[in-house]
């Protein structure tokens, strides 16, 4: 029974990651990505990955759909030019081709794989109790690759440093993406009152939570992060200028903390990143602590892009970017079919 | 007793995947948008009331059945946002046009 | 559960945070004593974001009557899921889609959203427009009482709400 | 066939049509969906390795499951930064075009 779900779902994926990228319409592409999206975690759940199911659900899924379809919204204009570039029959024969042989080779490659196969799992159980969080993934993320998540952190930071980067001169230390002007009064807003302190319960309940069960800070913030989106889209609140020193502190805090208790472990411990001993509970929560204000802030700014409009000079408010979304007038009268 | 509450459960289960095929049939044979959100919205609402409904009494204490009914609870708060938003849109793209 | 109309912030503040603990006793399940703890910060966070974005000003609820509204409530989810199965199984659905009107009484603000998107969940409605007096319905059968039908929801509702300023 | 081989022969297609993709369609969006789709085989496949190294009492090996929520999140901070170049090429040059040809105002 459950083989058969497995099997389902495996030709599910195939299909749909088939149809997004053959599909001519680069919306329905990225709609059908994040249906895909969706699905993976479905895979995940099958392969006994609940937290990378998690992770799945929230950034593959979520926030980089939400990234794309962003963009799709922006590169509308572009898209007939782009297709009339649309590679031949030739170009395309030999695509199918290389394509179909990578896929082989690595089939193959699967099916000739060790016996028995070679595994962590032990020396992780074995060593779990030292650091005195009870979820393995969390375990393996803050204690014996901590050097990994540490990197991962600042390879996020470079990241937002790179799209800010690209801002034209003129809007730097300037806020991101357009300014959000939702009816004050319509159902967005309605959402964007209620729905955050209760994402915020959520949020906290899962980075509270990944010490001993599938969650964690990565999922934690990106709940949160959206709840920040919900409030900006709403136009309750206004994207932050990428100058303000509070914004800073609070992006680099994680890494710098997480710095610093390295430095500690290498004088304390004898190793960079060490735990003393009876320590390692603690300093990951600090470094959680820590790294939670700044995977948020990250995430969502990510998200918003690069500056594009100057801190001082707010549209007055009301005004829609979202040039789609014009008001029209509200004929009178009773039914209309 | 135990086989009155399983049999409850597939009972109600079996209802509400009824609903989720009857909302999936609307939304391909339904004419327009937004003829279609109400198959979406109203099928699928009462498809997860009644899961929810059928696997309450398979969960082990009040607070897990709690939050079965919370998952449900918040389901509802996005469809019901979610389609007036979606039906607004279409409303001002048809009248702008 | 009825909050003072007016000089009773604190009340509503109280009843708030309350029900963020409870529901994050809800989502944790666990009683070990460290999570209550944060459990207890969680709700204090939660709550200063909920006076930020919805200002207790803005009228509150009488959660008694809100309760009391359930079981309708619950009925007419039946029904609308029922009307829609039946109308989607049918060899021809038999469909009289169009907008309506509703003249509605309550102010612009939380309070006709929440009955906005109680409407959107009943049999045949879903909200699609609105000026500050009425709201644009989209109706699976304009054939049906659709006013009438509302009108009465919104009595029901609006006795769950206090009064509030109506100021928009 | 176990489920692990089920979704690491998935895992491989999954692969081949990213990369068909990532050639066919002109349209640099497109490509990153494509990319992304390819990244995501890759992703599987190393799960499906995982469970392959269930072990000591786990349903999976967990330093490789780590290492994927790691990978995910920046397969994110990767395609932000994507976009944001994508966005910033048109602005500059109005067109989404990858041909050679000289570059045109800005």
């Amino acid at each position: 029974m459950t083989a058969i779900v497995s099997l389902v779902v495996a030709l599910l994926l195939l299909w749909l990651a088939l149809w997004t990228v053959v599909a001519r319409d680069a919306f329905v592409a990225v709609a059908g990505f994040v249906v895909y999206g969706l699905l993976l975690s479905l895979v995940w759940v099958r392969l006994a990955g609940i937290d990378v199911a998690l992770t799945e659900a929230a950034i593959g899924g979520g926030l980089t759909g939400a990234l794309l379809l962003g963009a799709v919204g922006r590169l509308r204009g572009t898209e007939a030019a782009a297709w009339s570039e649309r590679s031949g029959a030739c170009t395309r024969a030999f695509a199918v081709l290389l394509s179909v042989s990578v896929a082989t080779v690595l089939a193959l490659c699967v099916l000739t794989l060790p016996e028995p196969p070679p595994t962590l799992a032990p020396q992780a159980a074995e060593n779990l109790a030292a650091t005195g969080v009870g979820n393995p993934i969390t375990g393996v993320l803050l204690a014996f690759r901590a050097l990994d998540t540490l990197l991962e952190a600042v390879v996020l930071v470079i990241a937002l440093i790179g799209v800010w980067s690209l801002a034209p001169d003129r809007f730097w230390g300037g806020r991101p993406g357009p300014r959000y002007g939702a009816d004050p009064d319509g159902i967005l807003t309605y959402l964007a009152r209620v729905l955050p302190p209760i994402g915020i319960v959520v949020g906290l309940y899962l980075f509270w939570a990944g010490a001993d069960h599938p969650g964690g800070k990565f999922q934690s913030a990106t709940i949160l992060a959206a709840m920040w989106m919900l409030v900006q889209m709403a136009g309750l609140s206004d994207a932050p200028r990428i100058d303000s020193r509070w914004l800073r502190a609070g992006i680099v805090v994680g890494p710098l903390v997480f710095v610093a208790v390295g430095v500690l472990g290498a004088w304390q411990a004898g190793a960079f990143l060490g735990y003393p001993d009876g320590w390692a509970k603690p300093m990951i929560v600090v470094i959680e602590l820590a790294l939670l204000p700044t995977l948020v802030l990250v995430l969502a700014l990510l998200l918003n892009g690069a500056p594009a409009r100057s801190a001082d000079s707010p549209p007055a408010p009301g005004e829609t970017s979202l040039s789609a979304r014009s008001t029209r007038p509200m004929p009178a009268g009773g039914t209309r079919q | 007793m135990s086989v009155v509450l399983d049999v409850f459960s597939i009972v109600a289960i079996v209802a509400g995947l009824v609903f989720f095929l009857a909302g999936t049939v609307g939304l391909l044979r339904f004419p327009d948008a937004y003829t279609r959100l109400h198959a979406l919205t109203k099928a699928d609402n009462l498809g997860v009331a009644l899961v929810v409904t059928g696997l309450l009494p398979q969960m082990d204490g009040v607070l897990a059945a709690l939050k079965l009914v919370l998952v449900w609870l918040l389901v509802m708060l996005s469809s019901g946002a979610v389609s007036q938003l979606i039906a607004r849109s279409v409303r001002r793209r048809e009248c702008s046009e | 559960m009825t909050g003072a109309p007016e000089g009773g912030t604190t009340r509503i503040l109280a009843v708030r945070a309350l029900l963020y603990f409870a529901l994050w006793i809800v989502v944790d399940q666990s009683a070990k004593p460290a999570n209550l703890v944060f459990g207890l910060l969680t709700s204090a966070v939660a709550t200063w974001a909920s006076v930020k974005l919805l200002p207790p000003a803005s009228g509150g609820v009488r959660l008694g009557q809100l309760l009391l509204l359930l079981p309708r409530f619950l009925w007419q989810s039946l029904v609308a899921g029922t009307d829609v199965a039946r109308r989607a199984f049918a060899p021809q659905p038999r469909l009289q889609p169009g907008f309506v009107d509703y003249p509605v009484g309550l102010p612009r603000g939380a309070g006709r959203n929440a009955f906005e998107l109680i409407a959107s969940l009943m049999p045949g409605t879903v909200a699609s427009d609105g000026t500050p007096e009425m709201i644009e319905f989209h109706c699976l059968d304009t054939g049906q009482a659709v006013v009438e039908q509302l009108a009465v929801e919104e009595r029901a509702y609006a006795r769950a709400l206090q009064p509030e300023p109506r100021d928009g | 066939m176990t489920v692990e081989t089920l979704f690491a022969l998935c895992a491989c297609a999954l692969v081949g049509i990213g990369l068909y993709g990532l050639i066919v369609q002109p349209h640099p969006l497109r490509k990153l969906v494509a990319f992304n789709i390819m990244g995501s085989g890759v992703f599987v496949l190393f799960g499906a390795l995982a469970m392959r190294g269930a072990a000591a009492g786990m349903a999976a090996d967990p330093v490789p499951q780590a290492l994927l929520i790691t990978a995910i999140v920046v397969a994110f901070a990767a395609t932000a930064v994507t976009v944001a170049l994508l966005l910033r090429l048109i602005e500059s040059t109005a067109t989404a075009s990858l041909a050679d040809e000289p570059p045109s105002g800005d």
